[in-house]
């Protein structure tokens, strides 16, 4: 497959190695299950799912997809927030991580993205009606406006302003990509001129996307904030949830995505331990933050709960939802004490940090899951009666696939293009 | 001023153009009691919207792009 | 403009869940379904127990949650009072039934082909295609095939699009014909009304004028058209007996 | 818009073309496309509306049927129907679907396999199915008429069938009301001389003892659900007061102003407290009591009436101070003990004062467990209620006014159902509320049954006996029991009975699971030389037993004449049929005058026909039947039609039904009929009972069949007390507003509405043994006295409105032929008994056991 020219790109880019090839064979397994799954229900009808009517059915008419689609947006968050904050203040030590943390939050959109298309009754008409009829009243209008439309093509934007000059270097060397390079590149002379003027571009983007990003968090917290008829949601402190535990799972997943490229790579020059250090210390902020928040609602909750509340958090302390809820804090709170841990006794480990990491995305799929379920089983306001839901084999085959295709796309993303910033002299 | 530096603003004001007239082309926020607060008052309103989104970002693209 | 109302006498209701058959033979509803509900609640502890009756419609709220959140606008409210479904825009994200409080909006689960499958009856039997021409169900209302009202849209009717949002509609279909929707027009005790509340002498505006009433969750302020005279509002005590098989 | 012709339907998706499809998705069409496989288009199709009658319950509502090309699509009430006026209930609505039931049985079955297991069956021709039937009831006939039994679950055509066929054939017939509340009806024939069970004068009542009465679930008394919650709601309205007897709350839902929770089978002692009440603080009508019953009549040392030499019964007249036959004193003494010719007499009410002594409420409310407060509160209630003296004008006939009565009808199927109906007639009878405006009645005109006069002498006849045991030494009243026919089959020698049926015609009946000892059928119908079964779908005892299957249409034919009337108007309508009959399915009208034909008894004098031209009172008038001709069923009916001085049966069609007028007065309030009370004495005391008690145990009955011929209703333990304790709760079973019978899970549309079978508990017991509510739970019934025990499975379903020793049980559901029966649970009739110990004293069914319940 290699040729001699190939071998010439940096970070393997254009090599298949066989660890790649069986990563990507093990991702595109994954997906090809989530396409499975789709089919099915496709076949079936949304009947396929655990998902149920609320009200007299007794279920659950959002679960697990809708979850998914909270997570993922919420992963990208952190992604193009700390892409943002390293070319504001230039914080050199995490250069390393730029690129990989803007890919991220892409990928993390388009999957968000597609789990809201696999919830829809009637995805194509979904994509046609949308922008068709859209209605600003709807929370709705502002996912599908900024954060899938606005937002992501915001992200793409940066990410293409900030890889014309690797794009560029590419270029100059001949290789199969090279025509690919040279159109991504389009005229990058890297003159001190265009490095100004890349600057300017790149810091009004950063400016821009960051409060679009709270904007779109927040819309998505008011799709469940402002429902007043389901307890467990009518809450202020939705929107600011929503950002804080967005960024603790983003944050874990570029440590890990990090950790990862580091070691595939073998780049830890590249990104070095100072750059984990500074997401470490990045996360666990942001895990106290949420933490707070977290026994804030739960005091205001238990304090004088009305009947419907305590339902439902009867149900989320102590009834079936209990071991998701205290399994997710307690993997919010285990890498908040190691976190401090290790800021206290100076003592950073990359193992550690991707320990806590990948503890904190479980706790934030859980967490999701709890604010998108219980308060639709538990929380009618006329008596129905407790209802349940659990999904179907077909919710986490295309949850399993969805995760499959990030990982597919990232993977080729980095045969394709350096997932690190091109230093001087790289290519 | 620049060729670049004036389409580029041009962008980012048509952009925003599109985004605020569009906006009150949408389907009115107070109304919900008559039939035609479900639609939107100008067909493809939120397409427009959205198009008024993408050229306001596509003008960093072509500003990052221009040759002077 | 006519402004609909329906008022429920709960000192007369059964429970005897006729309405709800009504609808679903009207509507041609899928297993599982029903646009109309009737709770049958026990209250207290043996032997001094209450039991009550409570019929649930689509509450057709003037200030409803469900046209609100619709991203589409394919949940909308008439200027008649009726909040309906058109089916043909509806994309299927479900928003108006996590917004509703009163769990009255049904999603087509099932493809229509299936929607009848807990049935256990064959439709496609060939000697009985041979009668039925294959109509499924056998009673389909041919009313559901027309668009309704001055928009002009398809909003009556259950069961035949794959994955849309559907509920109670009034009977859109019967009441544009001069009839009251089939609940009440089935009820063996005369315990459902309906009529023009904006004509003050109205059947309907006389009596909800000369009886004590309440609506449903009236503290959220979704202001119901579904008008509720005699009994109580069901209570955090009351206990659902006797429920239907409602889960597709 | 494509033009099609009428009646062609438009494909959905596959005529689609790509540009339509470029457009369906850009203008959000694009998975619109219907996936129904067919549409109709509505401006292509004709719609109208015809009239015809519900089939599914009992009362028989009046229906608007929609139809779409000729094709119901709708079922709605016929507004102005005096029973329904302009509504169905959920069943009247649900049975469209099985209009297009795919399930029923399709063409004549004869069966292939052996019986006793599920059929094997090949399809027949109408003809070879008819002639295999008619050669062998024809061979039976021969031989012994009464060897051919025909057995209906249900008839809505009595004057075709009943009467008719059986009369046509000679052969024995076999009802089901010993399941259903005949207990009540023999009791009332026998007190009042009424064919019913108790309601009272409804719209005028201002207190009513609903005495197991499923006020929002069931019928009662003459009527299905629809109209007696109509006319009790009116009541309400005018004050009407609701006294609920009941172990379970439920079935009174929010309007019951009392809950009196009693304990199963103890009706009869709270009856008997009742009666102690009112006569202990004065509530006795006199002038009603000894002008129109039997309370006056000398009953000697010997239990029975002093008579004069013509027979008459004496009273005492307490102006001359001797006994005179009835009707001959100024003034009959109602109570008192008197020395006639030597021997000292007392009054019958004498008698029944001193019977009731000792039954005060501290003694009924041990054996009900309810408090003798409460007894003592409503006897006053009552009795003040009921306004003794006073009289009220009803289009101008001035008539007595009590407005007090009891609604009670399938409570009476219980062990002592007889002398509890007997005791609870007693109740109204004192306070002179039978007859009277706002009072008690069983019927809505006082025509008396054919059985108050054979009551008066019952007999009791050596063996061998018939296989009903019809005048037998056990059941001197006998309401003709399936029950204790299956026991016969099985034991013949110990009922002293030489002949069993060979050929049975089940019509519309499934004893298999509809009839309480389901055992007992399985075991009994192997018997049979040959079953027919006239069947809608494959019920299971024609799945089991039946040689041959004929399918009968359910609505969708003619049939009737049917009462309409409401108690208070007069009317009458006829079944019509919507739609042609289901594929091969045809009225029983036809198969019935088919099977004459082909039997040899449809002509001639003596023939169905001219016994049909009599049932509908044809005979001898222009409109008679041709007795040398196979009419049309619609003929048939026509001819009717032009008998009731109408155009015809095209009145019908137009116009639903035919409402005649309000109900006079004079006929519907006994004290103002001519003569009063139709004529017959309301019989306080039972003489006849104790007569029928002494030949019984002459001819060597045992004490479990004549113990409850007494002359006044007399309390004893009912037999299943003496089950062991552990058998700890007694198990009652109740309707479901959404079912009729077994037969209505066959739609699936009634079975999603009511949900499966459930083992009803008290919650606080129910969570004192460990069970949560949907738990499955073993049931095990306890026969105290042969020792066997019978088992199901269910769901326990925990309540709070239920006594903590009874559990109860809808007696729907047990259906496994029809799939759309299936899965739904047992029927309690799998663990009931039957025979002796389980049934009333009139060859009644009971439906109470004592049961135990557990987790496995």
């Amino acid at each position: 497959m290699t040729t001699a020219t190939d071998t010439q790109l940096p970070q393997g880019i254009g090599r298949l190695s066989r660890g790649w090839i069986a990563f990507f064979l093990g991702a595109a397994v994954l997906f090809a299950f989530g396409i499975v799954g789709y089919i099915y229900e496709q076949g079936q009808g949304m009947v396929a799912t655990g998902m149920r009517d609320l009200g007299a059915m007794q279920g659950a008419t959002w679960g697990l997809y809708i979850a998914m689609v909270v997570y993922f947006i919420g992963v990208s968050f952190a992604g193009v927030t700390v892409a943002a904050l390293i070319r504001l203040f230039d914080i050199e030590k995490l250069k390393g991580v730029a690129r990989m943390a803007e890919v991220l939050t892409i990928v993390a959109l388009v999957l968000g993205a597609l789990a809201i298309l696999v919830d829809l009754g009637q995805p194509l008409r979904g994509i046609v009606n949308l922008f068709r009829y859209g209605r600003p009243q709807s929370p709705f209008f502002g996912t599908f406006s900024l954060v899938v439309s606005g937002y992501l093509f915001a992200s793409l934007v940066y990410l293409y302003v900030t890889s014309r000059p690797d794009a560029a270097r590419l270029a100059q060397r001949p290789s199969r990509l090279q025509g690919l390079y040279r159109w991504i590149a389009a005229g990058w002379e890297d003159t001190p001129e265009q490095r100004a003027k890349d600057r300017r571009v790149t810091f009004w983007l950063a400016i821009t996307i960051l409060p679009l990003l709270v904007v779109a968090h927040s819309t998505l917290g008011f799709v469940f904030g402002l429902q007043v008829g389901r307890p467990g949601w009518f809450s202020t402190l939705q929107a600011p949830a929503f950002v804080t535990l967005a960024g603790v799972s983003g944050i874990g997943h570029i440590i890990v995505l990090a950790a990862i490229v580091a070691t595939v790579l073998k780049a830890k020059d590249r990104i070095r331990l100072d750059a984990f250090i500074w997401l470490g210390r990045f996360l666990m902020v942001l895990l106290f933050v949420y933490l707070y928040f977290t026994i804030v609602e739960l005091l205001t909750t238990m304090y004088q709960p009305t009947e419907h509340e305590k339902v439902l958090s009867d149900a989320l302390l102590r009834g079936e939802y209990a071991w998701i809820f205290w399994g997710s804090l307690a993997g919010l709170a285990i890498p908040a004490l190691m976190l401090a841990w290790m800021a206290l006794t100076r003592h950073w480990r990359v193992s550690w940090l991707v320990v806590a990491s990948i503890l904190v995305n479980l706790a934030a799929i859980g967490k999701r899951y709890l604010i998108v379920v219980p308060s639709q089983t538990h929380g009618q306001l006329l008596p129905y009666g407790i209802g349940s839901y659990s999904p179907s084999w077909v919710e986490y085959a295309v949850v399993i696939g969805l995760f499959g295709l990030g990982a597919l796309a990232i993977g080729a993303f980095m045969k394709l293009f350096p997932i690190i910033e091109l230093e001087e002299g790289e290519a | 001023m620049k060729r670049s530096t004036i389409v580029t603003w041009t962008m980012i004001a048509v952009g925003v153009v599109l985004m605020v007239v569009s906006y009150f082309f949408l389907a009115t926020p107070w109304c919900n009691t008559a039939v035609e607060c479900s639609n939107p008052r100008v067909p493809f309103a939120p397409a427009i919207f959205v198009l008024g989104v993408l050229i306001a970002f596509s003008s960093a693209v072509y500003y990052a792009v221009a040759k002077d | 403009m006519a402004r609909y109302k329906m008022v429920v006498d709960l000192d007369r209701c059964q429970g005897c869940r006729a309405c709800m058959e009504a609808c679903k033979v009207e509507n041609n509803t899928p297993a599982g379904v029903f646009w109309m509900y009737v709770f049958r609640f026990e209250q207290g502890e043996f032997p001094d127990t209450s039991i009550s009756f409570l019929p649930r419609p689509c509450q057709h709220c003037n200030n409803a949650p469900c046209v609100k959140v619709c991203p589409t606008g394919a949940r909308y409210k008439r200027e008649d009072g009726l909040v309906l479904t058109d089916f043909e825009r509806c994309i299927g994200c479900r928003y108006c039934e996590v917004a509703c409080p009163y769990g009255v909006n049904y999603f087509n689960w099932r493809k229509p082909d299936h929607a009848f499958d807990d049935y256990k009856m064959d439709f496609s039997d060939p000697d009985l295609v041979a009668f039925t021409g294959g109509v499924v169900p056998p009673y389909r209302n041919p009313d559901h095939d027309v668009k309704h009202g001055p928009e002009g849209r398809l909003t009556s009717g259950s069961g035949h699009f794959k994955g849309v949002m559907e509920k109670c509609t009034f009977c859109v279909h019967r009441v544009e014909k001069g009839l009251v929707p089939a609940c009440v027009d089935t009820c063996p005790v005369g315990a459902l009304r309906f009529g023009d509340a904006e004509d003050e002498n109205s059947p309907i505006s006389v009596f909800i004028r000369e009886h004590e009433s309440f609506q449903l969750l009236e503290e959220l302020g979704t202001d119901p058209s579904v008008i509720y005279v005699g009994g109580a509002p069901p209570s955090t005590e009351s206990r659902e007996i006797e429920r239907p098989m409602t889960r597709v | 818009m494509v033009a099609v012709t009428r009646r062609s339907f438009l494909k959905g998706s596959a005529a689609v073309g790509g540009g339509v499809l470029a457009s369906d998705f850009l203008f959000g069409g694009l998975e619109t496309l219907r996936k129904t496989n067919k549409v109709l288009l509505a401006d292509q199709l004709t719609e109208d509306y015809v009239h015809t009658t519900c089939w599914i319950g009992k009362q028989d509502c009046g229906m608007r049927v929609r139809r779409i090309d000729g094709r119901p699509v709708k079922l709605e009430g016929l507004a102005g129907h005096p029973r329904n006026d302009g509504t169905l209930c959920p069943k009247g609505q649900a049975q469209i679907i099985s209009f297009y039931d795919p399930n029923r049985v399709k063409t004549p079955l004869i069966r292939t396999n052996a019986k006793g297991e599920p059929g094997a069956w090949r399809r027949a021709s109408w003809d070879e199915a008819l002639d295999l039937v008619a050669t062998k009831v024809k061979e039976v006939l021969e031989e012994d008429p009464k060897l051919v039994l025909w057995q209906k679950g249900r008839s809505k055509a009595k004057d075709f069938y009943d009467d008719a066929f059986v009369k046509a054939l000679g052969c024995s017939k076999l009802g089901h009301g010993a399941y259903c509340s005949d207990t009540g009806y023999r009791a009332v024939e026998y007190t009042v001389g009424l064919h019913g069970v108790l309601h009272p004068d409804l719209l005028n009542a201002q207190y009513v003892l609903s005495w197991g009465w499923n006020i929002t679930n069931a019928g009662g008394n003459k009527f299905c659900w629809i109209t007696w919650p109509r006319q009790m709601l009116d009541a309400m309205e005018n004050g009407l007061k609701i006294v609920h007897i009941d172990p379970r709350l439920r079935p009174a839902g929010p309007f019951a102003d009392r809950w009196v929770p009693i304990r199963p089978a103890t009706d009869l002692a709270f009856a008997l407290a009742l009666i102690h009440e009112l006569i202990a603080q004065g509530y006795v009508d006199r002038p009603y009591l000894t002008t129109y019953t039997n309370a006056p009549y000398l009953v000697g040392p010997d239990g029975l009436f002093l008579r004069d030499e013509e027979d008459t019964p004496l009273v005492w007249d307490e102006t001359t101070r001797r006994a005179v036959p009835v009707g001959t004193a100024d003034s009959p003494a109602l109570e008192g003990t008197y020395t006639v010719d030597g021997a000292e007499a007392k009054t019958a009410f004498e008698l029944l004062k001193e019977h009731v002594a000792s039954y005060t409420p501290e003694w009924a409310s041990e054996i009900c467990g309810i408090e003798a407060e409460q007894i003592r509160r409503i006897a006053t209630e009552f009795g003040e209620h009921a306004r003794i003296g006073s009289t009220v004008v009803v289009d101008g006939v001035e008539v007595p006014y009590r407005p007090v009565g009891i609604m009670a009808y399938h409570m009476a199927q219980q062990e002592l159902g007889f002398q509890a109906l007997r005791a609870m007639c007693i109740v109204p009878m004192l306070v002179g509320a039978w007859g009277a405006v706002g009072g008690q009645t069983a019927d809505f005109t006082w025509k008396v049954d054919k059985n108050y006069a054979a009551f008066e002498e019952l007999k009791v006849e050596e063996p061998p006996y018939d296989f009903t045991l019809k005048n037998s030494k056990f059941f001197p009243i006998n309401s003709g029991f399936p029950g204790i026919v299956a026991k016969v089959m099985q034991d013949p020698e110990r009922y002293e009975v030489d002949k069993l049926p060979k050929v049975m015609i089940l019509h519309h009946v499934n004893p298999v699971v509809s009839f309480a000892s389901q055992p007992d059928f399985l075991e009994a119908y192997k018997k049979l030389e040959f079953v027919a079964a006239i069947t809608p779908w494959m019920s299971e005892t024609a799945d089991l037993f039946a040689d041959v299957v004929l399918p009968c249409a359910t609505i969708e034919k003619y049939e009737g004449p049917i009462s309409a009337t409401d108690g208070y108007i007069d009317a009458v309508t006829l079944r019509l049929p919507p739609m042609e009959p289901l594929l091969e399915s045809r009225g029983e009208i036809d198969i019935y005058m088919d099977l004459s034909e082909r039997i040899g008894v449809l002509y001639g004098e003596g023939g169905y026909l001219s016994v049909v031209n009599e049932g509908l009172g044809l005979t001898e008038t222009e409109f008679a039947l041709s007795l040398e001709e196979k009419p049309t069923v619609r003929e048939i009916f026509d001819r009717w039609s032009k008998a009731q001085g109408l155009e015809g049966i095209s009145y019908f069609e137009q116009n639903g039904v035919l409402v005649k007028g309000a109900i006079s007065p004079t006929k519907r309030y006994g004290y103002v009929t001519d003569p009063p009370f139709g004529g017959a004495v309301h019989r306080l005391y039972g003489e006849s009972l104790l007569k029928a008690q002494r030949m019984q145990q002459e001819m060597g009955a045992d004490l479990i069949y004549w113990q409850d011929y007494t002359p006044l209703p007399t309390w004893r333990e009912p037999t299943m007390w003496s089950s062991p304790a552990d058998y700890e709760f007694t198990l009652i079973t109740y309707k479901l507003v959404e079912h009729k019978q077994s037969r209505t899970t066959t739609v699936p549309l009634l079975a999603e509405l009511s949900g499966p079978q459930r083992l009803e508990m008290n919650a606080t017991v129910g969570r004192a043994k460990g069970f949560e509510d949907g738990d499955e739970v073993v049931v095990e019934s306890h026969n105290a006295l042969t020792g066997e025990t019978r088992r199901l499975k269910t769901r326990i379903r925990l309540i709070e409105g239920i006594r903590p020793d009874v559990v109860g049980m809808p007696h729907h559901f047990g259906m496994w032929s029809h799939p759309s029966s299936q899965g739904l649970g047992p029927t309690p009739n799998e663990i009931f008994y039957t025979g002796e110990g389980y049934m009333g004293a009139t060859a009644d069914a009971s439906f109470h056991v004592r049961v135990r319940v557990f987790k496995e």
